[in-house]
């Protein structure tokens, strides 16, 4: 039941200073057209009836506070508390942008102490904390390519180059900041085909957008052989930093070679998911394209922390304000917490957790690539759909019934049936250890009555949905019945 | 025995792992990894929570927060009350830990509540659909200029001056690269209001779109009745809106818009440095195959049980990839949840009382300021809960610097964004600042100005 | 599962500052017996371990946040968030007991404002916060009543007259103080028998322990006689708050003659149960017997507030330092929000709502005495059990498979199957409509088909449990399996 | 229209009801409430949350917190660090807002998590059985004294001096009432523990029991083998303990306590001026029917599945009435799941890491301060985290108003309580004072004695 229809007119959950007003609603000044003739449809609730309506909602969610969540390129690691309480102290979320910089002398520190913490976990030169979100981040950095090529006098390089295993986003982004992409194909190891790479490179190329390690989970080895070949070529690389959690302490994108990269904070660096954001991509760069940052960057001189919107060459903002600080404020937290060795750590067991339920599980569904992985693998589910008619959506469908989610599914698209994991470094051996069993138990249940997957889940507060329906004749907002 | 708290493995849990997937230890799982990469991280060693806790409790105590200070500086970033019933609610594990409902069996909460965010925005809009949420007002913005110009194929953008310094810059900032053009209309130096005559001009057949402030960045109400009647049929008219001021003013989608966006940050969100905010986006059901973002809708499951799902998904990157109607991915679905339980909270009548306080402040601050020596109102178009003037004898930036010594945060410079308004200031007033405040703001203006 | 079964040896879910010993362990000064063989074993987890063990076990609970929550005599209303936020501002919860005066005003401005403001809803002269609970307050009030009654050398009144209908915590409370309990019988009507009360007083009774409305619901409408009839016979009357939502702002235990009340800010004043505590137990007594209080007692003077402990009379103290302050703090912000308007009008609309679910729900199971109740009333099950061989207990199971909380069962003892019904003002019409409907619902099924009663609940975390053999030979905690 | 968010009727709500019901008004609903009892209650008006919340704000800043200064002062009230987890799933609403679990089907989260607890408690007090929670640790100690007389049905309570003021002020106002006599040992002048010889010749065959601080209000860890070998076989020998300490010192069940209390509040719980706190109370299994308060144990339901419920309740007041063995109701549930969820988080290890480093800083400071002219240690028997000096030159009083000054909590003045040590204090550290403090507190020591 939606919060709509718990409404009761003339109910209330809301207590205002009662202050009396100076001059009883008078709105003469203002032409009748623009007062508002039907208020709004808000639900009109006690306060009671709210916290319970959202108290039940929260508890239909599943989350990483109810367990193993190992959606792959996802980073679904578990999210301190200690940030929790952080943001909300009152001297970081009660601020004001456009407050004088002389009283928000600690926010700018944090803000200029992280660009300088992830330059050196990442090799780059110079961060902007602005870019609200991973996507947002590659517009960001495809935006400085852009204007990098224009000041270049470059305008012929209107393309991009992105992998077929890549991220959604590289490609829609790169189009979003007006170049063309061309995609090339993987080899069979799922690696970047160094031969489609040099075919495509010629002097309409920008950049070349990678991923390493990639969505496989596989390390692109012959990165510095790429990035020679891009910067002979005058080509920009630019690095996608979803999977940078399986790197962290090991090698850094700067020193593989790449001039731009962005990071996810809610992925690596712990910030919360919540529901799908806010997250906050951070973009560095090398040297060369400092002047190309959006504006402001947080500098500091003689007289404390400044907000300096100085850069002649900006690309502009790509957002208002500085970024996603109480965002930015939990991964400064964590960062803090985990120190060098603990952010190294956190790389090596991430990669030993995806090792170790690789090797677990390639005994009942084979891995779409041989070999050692980072954070992440992808299994290949056509066996089992050969085998049992079950498609992986179904085997991710049972899972929700054994109080777990389900991988990533179907992607990356190079592999049929894909099943990407990510266990992160947050779960321990036993969570490890209790998710294949499942899924032996699964594929059991597969093989000897393929139906109870197929019809799977049967516990979830609702089972599967008819979303074709819903997106052809879509509904996306409550209405009275009449 | 394990070294960190978020880190649940002991040396004997590796070495079985290790042993179960064969190799000798942790190194050989980047012998991937050429040797040539190593290095040795330069940052601090990892330290415990109390010291963190510590830390960050002093950095925040550096910072002046609005709480200690009487607020009247808004200019996109407001000063609310926040029941204290958001955030328990908000910062439930359930809602704060989980991920884009892409398993939706799982993820009815975050459905049903971005569902119901949606009608909520299509309440306050008067627009048919809502998507679930962008970053903020100013990509909502430059979203919606891409937007147009996907609908009608056209290729320029028609801004009003009287919008958002930042909102323009981002928003030529996105269409920039799309070698879109993006033109700047003037407002009436007297209403401060985008002037009709002064738009017809401007209007031919490249105009994509038409994107207005309601009410604009100097708190004045656009007359967007007008302003549409100029546009033929194919120019989109986009409205940027206040959402508090929609329960008093007339829904932009009854005046006319075709796209309505703006900031959520005033409905429940903390101001936060204006970080995460809330980019709102509504449109006529028509447009909605070209809308950005995530898109809530109401579906059945095998058993007839009505749930929610994610719809629309072909329009997204993570399936259309380069095709995508905008590269989105993460949005602020927590801030959008949060907008919802303020929403719910006030309800219909709260949000209006919200306004008509706000609304009310302002209006007796201008008054009073309007008689005040030294002090001059710059415009006559009607206004919200902000309102310009000028000031004579000293700086807005000295004023302000003397209104902090009694803990006012004074009103926004204007003269670096709009040169030509000279030394003035844009005063705000929200039903968090209270009448006290507000005499007591009036005694030290008659004091220093 | 417990958490105990989770834990794996050598995990670390905790963090503390690394700063080095001064002297590595050393207990030299410690005789060798003293120090500790065999640690204690508590469970060695991950933090995220712990927050999904105790996430999970909230989701086990029922509570007022996830709905409606009837229970007679608990008033179990809505608890404010606002109050928990207050509570948890650093200068309220970081405070030292022992910290100088001078460094606590704001405390003690709280906690003297609210003995005043108790002492005006309750018409009494003066209030202690010190009882940590209802009980607590029982017994501080009868702690007081025996002294007064030393100071005065009547040594010989033992007894304490508690009506048959009274809470248990009454009869233990007056036994704990030292005295002789004497039960009288109500009359037909459900309230005190004047006759029983006039034949049991004599010069042997101390005090009489009433709670007026009764706990069946009813106002003891004779109170004036009683008050009077106590008085003469030199016996003190000691009012039982927990009922005190019936009746704010519309009559005061201090106008009905009573000497000594303790209050329940955990029922009436919002503080929430927090699974049966911490609640806060107030007592407040008419002049003549101020002087008894439990020491210290907040008060003004031009200096400021401060603790005083010169009361010679005082019966000393209940416990450690000046109450559950916390719980005061959240008390005191639910009067300042409510005001006398509000507090009025909860007391009315908790009245109304007990009438109108009693009148709903009278057609389906009699009431137990006839007529308009106040805050809760009782029905008598008795017809279900001789009809349909139905107990009150098989309806209560059978109400949580329907997501509702049932109503007190089995008390008050003076009602056979009894059913105490306490909706409390923060109930919408709404909920307790649901409510009757699925007590029709419910009492149709039991006409249909018993079995389903019970055998019920059936969609609960567990079912039906064995609490005989639970009791009979208790495992009361924990142990590894050999 | 409903005026307050608490009560949700509305007008037209309350008239259709009031109909159903049969009466015209509200008044009628209390036509038997006499009405001379008619008054008008004298209290300000409703106010709003934000007014509300700003007050009780500045309420809050006039206090001095302990996160503002270096605290050396205990007492029996501890300053820990509590991890952010605790307060994030204690505040969860299906926490703070279920009432006591009769309904067991629906609390199994209330009913698991404190037979966690009682599990945990017994480890850390090596005895079988354990309660629930008490109110705290004074009321925990008053009833193991009336438990004592319930076993053994003797008539007298030894009580050790050296145990904390306000535990034996509480002891004797319940024991009072039930004629019970209570009477003091005397602690020993040098070592600052109760002296086996003493003890022994108030021995007798009216002793119920004799109670033992552990470590003592000193800080001092009374010997209790020692004490236990002097009591005969009926005599029960109460132990009252700091839980934190109990992992670097023998459990007291091992050493021949058959009761052992004393106050939670350092297991995770806020020092909050002392209330709530947390009691506990465990003891041998023989006794576990004379025990007071609440007991969770272990069940199977119908379908053999393993759940909790309350147990024994023919102990309790509400089925036992006048005979129940104590009158305790509502309890301290919600402060012992804080408890059990801390104990969780620190864990074996964690435990024994706080009141190690909470013994080493306390040592050390000891070590310093007998070094420092002015300064007397006054006892030499050994102690975890407390200990007490003579000071010379100025009153502890004068001394902590000094160190106040700087920002410090100074150590406890003993004068009061204990005329006999003279001007006294005494000093505690916990993990939370950092060496910087200890440092600091030295130099500014050296400086004002």
């Amino acid at each position: 039941m939606t919060i709509f229809e718990k409404s009761v007119k003339g109910r209330k959950g809301y207590s205002l200073p009662k202050e009396e007003l100076h001059s009883e609603a008078s709105f003469s000044g203002i032409p009748g057209h623009l007062l508002r003739k039907d208020p709004p449809e808000l639900p009109e609730c006690s306060e009671v009836d709210v916290v319970r309506h959202y108290t039940e909602l929260s508890r239909k969610n599943y989350s990483v506070d109810n367990g193993f969540y190992p959606l792959g390129s996802c980073t679904m690691k578990y999210n301190p508390r200690l940030n929790e309480e952080i943001a909300s102290l009152e001297g970081f979320s009660y601020l004001h942008p456009y407050q004088p910089v002389e009283t928000i002398q600690g926010v700018l520190e944090v803000m200029y102490d992280l660009q300088n913490m992830l330059a050196e976990i990442t090799g780059m030169d110079a961060f902007t904390l602005q870019p609200a979100a991973g996507a947002h981040g590659e517009l960001t950095g495809m935006l400085i390519v852009k204007k990098y090529f224009e000041l270049r006098g470059e305008t012929q390089r209107k393309k991009v180059i992105v992998p077929d295993s890549a991220h959604g986003t590289n490609p829609a982004s790169a189009t979003m900041a007006g170049f063309e992409v061309v995609e090339i194909a993987s080899n069979e190891s799922g690696l970047v085909d160094l031969d489609n790479l040099r075919a495509a490179l010629d002097d309409t190329i920008a950049a070349i957008m990678l991923t390493n390690p990639n969505t496989l989970g596989l390390f692109e080895k012959d990165i510095l052989e790429i990035s020679e070949m891009a910067h002979k070529n005058g080509t920009l690389l630019y690095y996608d930093g979803a999977n940078l959690n399986a790197i962290m302490g090991h090698v850094r994108p700067g020193d593989m070679g790449f001039d731009i990269i962005h990071l996810n904070l809610h992925k690596t660096f712990s910030t919360p998911h919540g529901m799908g954001g806010p997250g906050s991509g951070p973009v560095g760069v090398k040297k060369h394209l400092e002047g190309l940052l959006p504006v402001p960057v947080v500098r500091l001189n003689n007289d404390g922390y400044y907000l300096d919107y100085d850069l002649p060459n900006t690309i502009g903002k790509v957002r208002s304000f500085y970024g996603n600080f109480r965002v930015i404020l939990k991964a400064y937290a964590y960062i803090k917490m985990l120190g060098k060795d603990g952010l190294k750590l956190a790389s090596e067991m991430a990669v030993l957790n995806a090792n170790y339920l690789r090797v677990k599980l390639s005994k009942l569904i084979p891995p779409s690539y041989p070999g050692t992985c980072k954070h992440e693998f992808v299994l290949d589910g056509s066996k089992l759909l050969k085998e049992y008619g079950i498609k992986t959506l179904d085997l991710a469908k049972r899972l929700l019934d054994y109080g777990l989610h389900p991988p990533t599914v179907y992607f990356p698209l190079i592999v049929h049936e894909a099943l990407m994991i990510e266990p992160t470094e947050t779960e321990s051996k036993d969570n490890l250890d209790k998710f294949a069993e499942t899924i032996e138990k699964i594929v059991e249940e597969a093989r000897k009555d393929p139906e109870i997957l197929k019809n799977a889940p049967y516990t979830t507060p609702v089972r599967r949905l008819d979303e074709t329906t819903a997106s052809r004749k879509p509904i996306l907002r409550w209405r009275r019945e009449k | 025995m394990s070294r960190f708290p978020y880190i649940p493995h002991t040396e004997s849990e590796i070495n079985k792992m290790l042993e179960f997937i064969g190799v000798k230890n942790i190194g050989e799982l980047f012998n991937d990894v050429p040797h040539v990469f190593d290095f040795e991280l330069k940052l601090p060693d990892s330290t415990d929570e109390f010291s963190v806790m510590r830390e960050l409790k002093t950095l925040a105590h550096e910072n002046l927060n609005l709480n200690e200070v009487a607020v009247f500086r808004g200019a996109g970033i407001y000063y609310h009350y926040i029941p204290s019933v958001i955030n328990a609610l908000a910062s439930r594990g359930e809602f704060l830990t989980a991920y884009t409902p892409y398993q939706p069996e799982v993820s009815q909460g975050t459905l049903q509540a971005l569902f119901e965010f949606q009608t909520m925005i299509s309440e306050l809009t008067g627009l048919e659909v809502a998507n679930s949420s962008m970053y903020d007002g100013a990509t909502a913005v430059a979203e919606a200029a891409l937007m147009a110009v996907r609908v009608n194929g056209r290729n320029k953008i028609l801004i009003a001056r009287s919008l958002h310094p930042e909102y323009r810059v981002v928003t030529k900032t996105y269409c920039h690269s799309q070698n879109i053009i993006v033109e700047e209309i003037e407002y009436s130096k007297d209403k401060g209001q985008v002037e009709p005559e002064h738009l017809k001009n401007r209007l031919d057949d490249d105009v994509s779109a038409v994107i207005i402030g309601y009410p604009n960045y100097f708190g004045i109400v656009e007359d967007l009745q007008k302003i549409k009647a100029l546009l033929d049929e194919k120019t989109l008219l986009v409205v940027v809106a206040n959402p508090i001021a929609l329960s008093i003013f007339e829904a932009p989608g009854i005046l006319g818009a075709d796209i309505v966006v703006g900031e959520g940050q005033p409905l429940g969100n903390h101001p936060s440095l204006g970080g995460p905010g809330l980019g709102f986006f509504a449109t006529r059901e028509k447009y909605v195959r070209k809308m950005p973002g995530r898109i809530i809708g109401e579906a059945k499951d095998v058993d007839g049980k009505t749930g929610y799902v994610m719809v629309l998904q072909t329009r997204e990157q993570h399936i259309r990839r380069k095709k995508a109607t905008s590269n989105i991915c993460s949005n602020h679905a927590h801030n959008a949840v949060i907008a919802a339980i303020y929403m719910s909270l006030m309800g219909k009548e709260g949000l209006k009382e919200v306004a008509l306080r706000s609304y009310d402040k302002a209006h007796y601050l201008f008054s009073q300021l309007s008689n005040m020596e030294g002090v001059k109102p710059l415009f006559s178009g009607p206004f919200f809960h902000e309102f310009v003037v000028s000031v004579e004898g000293l700086t807005v930036g000295e004023l302000n610097n003397e209104l902090l010594k009694h803990k006012i945060l004074g009103p926004m410079e204007l003269e670096k964004d709009f040169p030509e308004l000279g030394n003035s200031a844009l005063f705000c007033t929200t039903e968090a600042v209270r009448n006290e405040d507000i005499e007591f703001l009036l005694g030290r203006l008659e004091e220093i100005i």
